[in-house]
């Protein structure tokens, strides 16, 4: 079997294996084996992705497998992977991987839990993986929809609100995507030609560049829903806060990514021509979505709100970066989203773990954690540095490639923008700052905290994965930036190859 | 025994009974009344079949036919209705279509 | 007439003789023990079942007025499955006592009105067409009128043949003016003579409008809601799920094959049907307490999405239309299998009756929960295929607008499906129903209710050999 | 005669509808079944007539009568519509009418009919039992299927249970 497929397989083969579990102990077991021999799988995969490319093979997707499956409307089960849908696997599994300890002590319904949550994580990989327009919509849906019942069931505060919330918001966007998907589909081969859904058939096609213009915003905004795209960006904060733990963290984690991933693979790199002519609408949305997502993570008392709104600037940065339609910046674009998943799930795990013990996410009723907890303070500190863009870290090193990129375009409109994104750093370090001093600074503000104890080892386990992985990047990208940066090449070629026919507003 | 009238007057016959049964239906709040209005527009059809297959394709028997089973038809509908209608009746005591509206929308 | 053309006719023959013959039986059946009559009819059309699979050949008798082809075999054989699944989640309310004694009326009546539909499907002409449609119509009446101590069951009846006569009688209306331009009734005559001139454009409007009133669309709707929640639950999942199925089957050959010449015209008049359709369909469902009453709006809003497989006039929307409704058939059969367990042992059929019905019945609630979710059209279940396809084939011929739209109410659809699974999963109750099992026949009915919702889906196969058929028709 | 017969029918359809009292209205479309078949007679088509009478006339107006006298007070008048609401039906309606008339009237059919035997009943029934092109013999066939189906249907409905009336003999 392909090594690809393994990682739709396993899920379900979890799943079934959760159902025949008989408590508690024997659930989270068989889900922590399950996803940890997807972790396992995903170093394979990364392994042997990097020694395929050692050897010389320059094929632009790798491990393709490609089967029929509605054979009138030639669909096909496609699969295959780049340099970039492997970091995107290999991020995945880490913090799906993360999340599953993190939520070690679920105990209502908890076959349930990680059976949905589970699903979930399958949904995500499968969309990784797909090469099918069709079978990347399904797996995107597959992936959305059990965020209803986990946070509608285990969820916090006004849980049913924003579970249905963000659950339309979503298939609204998929709603938009559909349109674009089937656009694309029936101007998918030249006149008389088989239609398909396949992206690498598809991309050697031009459509027509009327019919670009009218599916691009259509593309965009579908998948911009998902990566938190101004105005479409509410039900980001509503649905993180209320969420659990592990569903925050794979939420903003890896969901979102399919937004941006989504974004490039369909929107830009299918739609190039219309990208080139309207990028500058989008990137002043996104850019707005950057500055505001990160004033808002300001004005916020609650740490989950926080870090909701600071991923809304963080996703809206890299559809910006993606806007910017040059190799330094996609590149960028590519590592943020890595950086962001890993850092951002480590913050909700922290987060989720904090609240376990001191029952309150508002800031201004804590203080003095270092002292009490110091595991999890450290590592509060570390996640903190790492989205503030600390060198060494993996955000710095995302942040500086984006604008860099970003910085290559001359005229006024884009170097006003990458001015007005660059502010972002400076707001997120002024919040992050501001919560690390009231957090684990200070007088402790309750005598009960006193008694908590430091981080299990199931907790630590979980953050532990997340903090390696963010160093790793920090320490070494360019292995990293060398996997994203061989296959992106030829696709940011492509994208730029028409930019000659066009002659941009700015 | 028709020669002289043309098919039109007919049809402005029909037409005019088809609906006068619409108007009925849409006003009346008599179960029984309503089933009347069903039997005029029906009655309305079958004039038009009728006249078709006599002026226009006197060779074959279609509109004849067709008459003849839409009023077949009718009577079947008419008594399964009306055995509806009694039923309702020895339950509400009544059979006008306010009285019936138990369900709102 | 020879032995052949027996074989041809062997759909409506068996199930004419079936009717027959569980009339004879009954008669030799004490009233004591009328339940025998349950494994008795329903193996009998089991039986009916597996025949329909067996190859036949094709042809065309009585001069036209009766074809058959593999493509109408197919739709007999489609609402076959989905009347098995029927009789199957029905077992548990004939047995009750206050039904015991016409258990076999009821088999006899439904049988009746399948036949009807048979017919339909086959029709060549109008006369036919008519025929079939009201002997699929009139009985059915009494099926809604069954439960005569009930009030509301009476008023659905009469309100059903009311409405229903007052449609046939739009429709025929229709069909004379068809009959005056064309001269013929039958199929092949009229779709070679049909023009555009404006009688015969109105024609076709009074037919549509009257085959509109069958299907349910808006804003011939009015009856739908009364009638579904004042019939037995049972008899209300027949009409919405085989008798809609068949009103679909019949509209697409209808459209596709006599009025081909006018798709420009019904291509218009649906666009416009289907986009109130589905909205007003969705905006009613939204504020539907009563289960029954909440399927039949919803089942209004499907009948709109319906539309846009027709809209593509080409092969490939016959086919999505037909896997549609073949999806539409087990989703929306397990969702009234729940319905119907539920109120079988409970009498219970509100939303808010629901709440907390997980954690005392698992298993239906997850059964509910897969409909509501392939009603909704979210993956990995069959309902996200069909609609895939769907909206697809009306995007083949352009109508992207009306695509967008579509999924836009299919989400608006998926906030009341969601609320049906919000109040099973999420929300609290201090008493919920209590948990029971089922008798054999309804749990074999979810079950089969349960397998196609998951296995149509993945398994192309049977999307393929809709495909193969359809093909063939399209002249 | 033919105009005689018309204005017939079209009062006493407009008579039927709107008059208060059911029987009365009962009476009076039993009015327009007899003008409507005499209509059938000027045509020649006297089988048809002769079902109209027995069938229509007959049977179902017969069936109607009964069923007014078993449900409703006879001095009580039927309820009607708002008057909003009867203005707004007669508009649809006058629109409908008006509407079809004239498309009718401008699709031009020939207008003289043509000249023709009149329909024998020997006719009928070769094309009532005949089972090729133009020949009726399935209907004939599907319309006793339907006929049965109607008869067991309307015995369901009407039967009353035991149970019922047990209890109600029980109240009493």
């Amino acid at each position: 079997m392909n090594i690809l497929t393994l990682f739709v397989v396993i899920p379900v083969l979890t799943v079934i294996a959760i159902l025949f579990s008989k408590d508690m102990k024997q659930t989270r077991l068989i889900s922590a084996i399950g996803m940890g021999i997807q972790l396992i799988l995903a170093g394979i995969l990364v392994y042997s992705y990097l020694g395929m490319r050692k050897a010389g093979i320059t094929d632009e997707f790798l491990f393709y497998f490609d089967a029929l499956w509605f054979k009138t409307l030639n669909i096909h089960y496609t699969i295959g992977v780049d340099g970039i849908s492997v970091a995107m696997i290999a991020l995945t599994s880490i913090v799906v991987f993360a999340g599953v300890f993190a939520s070690w002590t679920v105990e209502t319904l908890h076959k349930e839990f990680f059976i949905s949550l589970i699903v979930l994580a399958s949904g995500v990989f499968g969309f990784f993986i797909s090469l099918d327009l069709f079978t990347m919509f399904l797996f995107y849906e597959i992936a959305v929809i059990p965020m209803y019942l986990l946070i509608g069931i285990w969820g916090s505060g006004p849980k049913e609100y924003s579970a249905m919330k963000l659950t339309l918001m979503l298939m609204a966007g998929s709603a938009l995507l559909f349109v674009a998907i089937l656009g694309i589909y029936f101007y998918s081969a030249p006149a008389g030609g088989q239609l398909t859904f396949n992206l690498l058939e598809i991309a050697k096609n031009k459509i027509p560049i009327e019919m670009q213009r009218f599916l691009f915003p259509f593309a965009f905004i579908g998948f911009g829903i998902l990566g938190a795209l101004f105005p479409f960006h509410t039900w980001s904060p509503d649905g993180h806060a209320s969420a659990p733990t592990a569903v925050s963290m794979l939420h903003a984690g890896v969901l979102m990514k399919l937004g941006g991933y989504g974004a490039f693979r369909v929107a830009l790199y299918l739609l190039p021509e219309a990208a080139h002519e309207q990028a500058w609408i989008f990137l002043i949305l996104t850019g707005i979505s950057v500055v505001y997502g990160a004033f808002g993570a300001i004005a916020q008392k609650d740490l989950k709100y926080i870090n909701a709104y600071s991923s809304v600037s963080h996703c809206g940065l890299v559809l910006f970066a993606l806007l910017m339609l040059n190799q330094a910046a996609m590149n960028g674009a590519i590592i943020q989203m890595i950086s962001h998943g890993l850092m951002t799930a480590l913050f909700f795990a922290l987060i989720g773990m904090i609240y376990g013990r001191t029952h309150t996410r508002i800031v201004s009723e804590m203080g003095g954690l270092m002292k009490i907890m110091p595991f999890l303070g450290v590592c509060w500190v570390i996640a903190g540095m790492a989205s503030l863009g600390l060198p060494g870290l993996s955000g710095f090193v995302a942040e500086m490639t984006i604008f860099i990129g970003s910085f290559q375009h001359t005229d006024t409109f884009h170097r006003f923008m990458t001015i007005l994104a660059t502010t972002s750093i400076v707001v997120t370090a002024v919040y992050i700052l501001r919560v690390v001093g009231a957090l684990l600074l200070g007088p402790v503000k309750n005598d009960h905290f006193l008694e908590l104890e430091d981080a299990k080892w199931y907790e630590r386990l979980s953050t532990v994965t997340l903090i390696l992985s963010i160093a790793a990047i920090g320490i070494a990208p360019l292995w990293l930036s060398d996997m994203i940066g061989f296959s992106l090449a030829p696709m940011v070629d492509k994208i730029n190859s028409v930019t000659a026919s066009i002659a941009g507003i700015f | 025994m028709t020669q002289g009238i043309p098919l039109n007057f007919f049809l402005i016959i029909s037409t005019l009974m088809f609906f006068i049964g619409i108007f009925g239906f849409l006003t009346r709040r008599n179960l029984i009344t309503m089933l009347m209005s069903i039997e005029l527009i029906l009655n309305a059809v079958n004039i038009n079949f009728v006249v078709f297959n006599k002026y226009l394709y006197p060779q074959q028997l279609h509109g004849l036919f067709f008459s003849l089973i839409i009023i077949a038809v009718a009577a079947a509908e008419a008594a399964v209705a009306i055995a509806i209608i009694i039923n309702i009746y020895r339950n509400f005591k009544s059979i006008d279509v306010d009285n019936v509206d138990e369900m709102k929308y | 007439m020879v032995f052949n053309d027996f074989l041809t006719m062997r759909h409506e023959l068996i199930l004419v003789c079936m009717i027959l013959l569980v009339l004879i039986i009954d008669l030799c059946v004490s009233k004591a023990n009328k339940t025998v009559m349950i494994p008795v009819a329903i193996s009998l059309f089991l039986i009916h079942t597996i025949i329909g699979f067996l190859p036949a050949q094709s042809g065309v008798l009585f001069g036209g007025a009766y074809h058959s082809e593999p493509l109408t075999v197919l739709m007999k054989n489609i609402l076959n499955i989905g009347v098995v699944i029927v009789l199957l989640q029905s077992a548990a309310w004939l047995q009750k006592e206050e039904n015991r004694e016409k258990i076999s009326e009821f088999f006899m009546i439904m049988w009746a009105t399948l036949t009807g539909m048979y017919f339909m499907i086959s029709s060549g002409d109008f006369l036919m067409l008519y025929l079939g449609l009201e002997l699929a119509t009139i009985p059915m009446a009494t099926l809604a009128a069954y439960v005569h101590h009930q009030t509301k069951s009476a008023e659905a009846g009469v309100k059903f043949i009311l409405s229903s006569a007052l449609s046939s009688g739009i429709l025929l209306f229709g069909l004379s003016m068809i009959y005056g331009t064309c001269g013929s009734m039958y199929f092949d005559t009229i779709q070679t003579a049909y023009g555009n001139a404006p009688l015969q454009v109105l024609a076709f409007l009074f037919f549509f409008s009257g085959m509109a009133f069958k299907i349910s669309l808006v804003p011939f709707h009015l009856w739908t809601a009364d009638v579904y929640e004042g019939a037995p639950v049972n008899v209300t999942s027949y009409f919405s799920v085989i008798s809609k199925g068949a009103s679909a089957f019949i509209l697409i050959i209808v459209l596709y094959t006599v009025f081909h010449s006018i798709a420009y015209l019904w291509k218009d008049v649906l666009y416009i049907i289907s986009i109130i359709t589905m909205v007003v369909g969705n905006l009613f469902a939204l504020r539907q307490q009563n289960l029954k009453r909440f399927l039949a709006f919803s089942s209004i809003a499907q009948a709109g999405f319906l539309l846009l497989g027709l809209l593509g006039a080409n092969e490939v929307g016959m086919t999505a239309t037909i896997y549609f409704v073949l999806v539409y058939i087990f989703s929306n059969l397990g969702a009234f299998g729940v319905v119907s367990a539920i109120h079988a042992k409970t009498g219970k059929e509100n939303i808010s009756d629901y709440n907390g019905l997980y954690k005392t019945n698992p298993l239906l609630s997850l059964l509910m929960m897969l409909s509501m979710f392939s009603l909704a059209g979210i993956p990995p279940v069959a309902g996200f295929f069909g609609k895939f396809f769907l909206f697809t084939s009306a995007a083949s011929a352009g109508y992207y607008w009306l695509v967008f739209i579509a999924v836009l109410n299919a989400t608006i659809s998926l906030y009341y499906y969601l609320m049906v699974v919000k109040a099973m999963f999420i929300n609290k109750n201090d008493n919920p129903i209590p948990y029971f099992k089922s008798d054999a026949y309804t749990r074999v009915g979810l079950i089969c209710a349960a397998l196609g919702i998951f296995v149509i889906g993945f398994w192309s196969q049977i999307y393929e050999i809709i495909t193969s058929l359809a093909f063939g028709v399209i002249k | 005669m033919f105009y005689f017969l018309a204005a017939m029918v079209i009062v006493f359809s407009i008579l039927t509808v709107t008059s208060r009292k059911v029987l009365r209205a009962a009476t009076y479309l039993l009015f327009v079944l007899i003008a409507t078949a005499a209509i059938y007679f000027l045509l020649e088509y006297t089988f048809l007539a002769a079902v109209q009478l027995t069938v229509y006339a007959g049977g179902i107006v017969v069936l109607i009568i009964f069923s007014i006298l078993l449900t409703s007070r006879l001095s009580e008048k039927a309820p009607v519509a708002s008057v909003r609401q009867q203005i707004l039906s007669a508009l649809a309606a006058g629109a409908g009418a008006v509407l079809t008339l004239l498309t009718i009237l401008k699709y031009g059919f020939p207008q003289e009919s043509v000249a023709s035997e009149p329909t024998s009943a020997v006719q009928i029934g070769n094309a009532l039992t005949s089972y090729n092109r133009d020949g009726f013999a399935l209907a004939f066939e599907v319309i006793s299927v339907l006929l049965l189906a109607a008869m067991i249907g309307a015995i369901v409905v009407a039967r009353r249970e035991k149970l019922k009336e047990e209890e109600s003999n029980k109240e009493l």
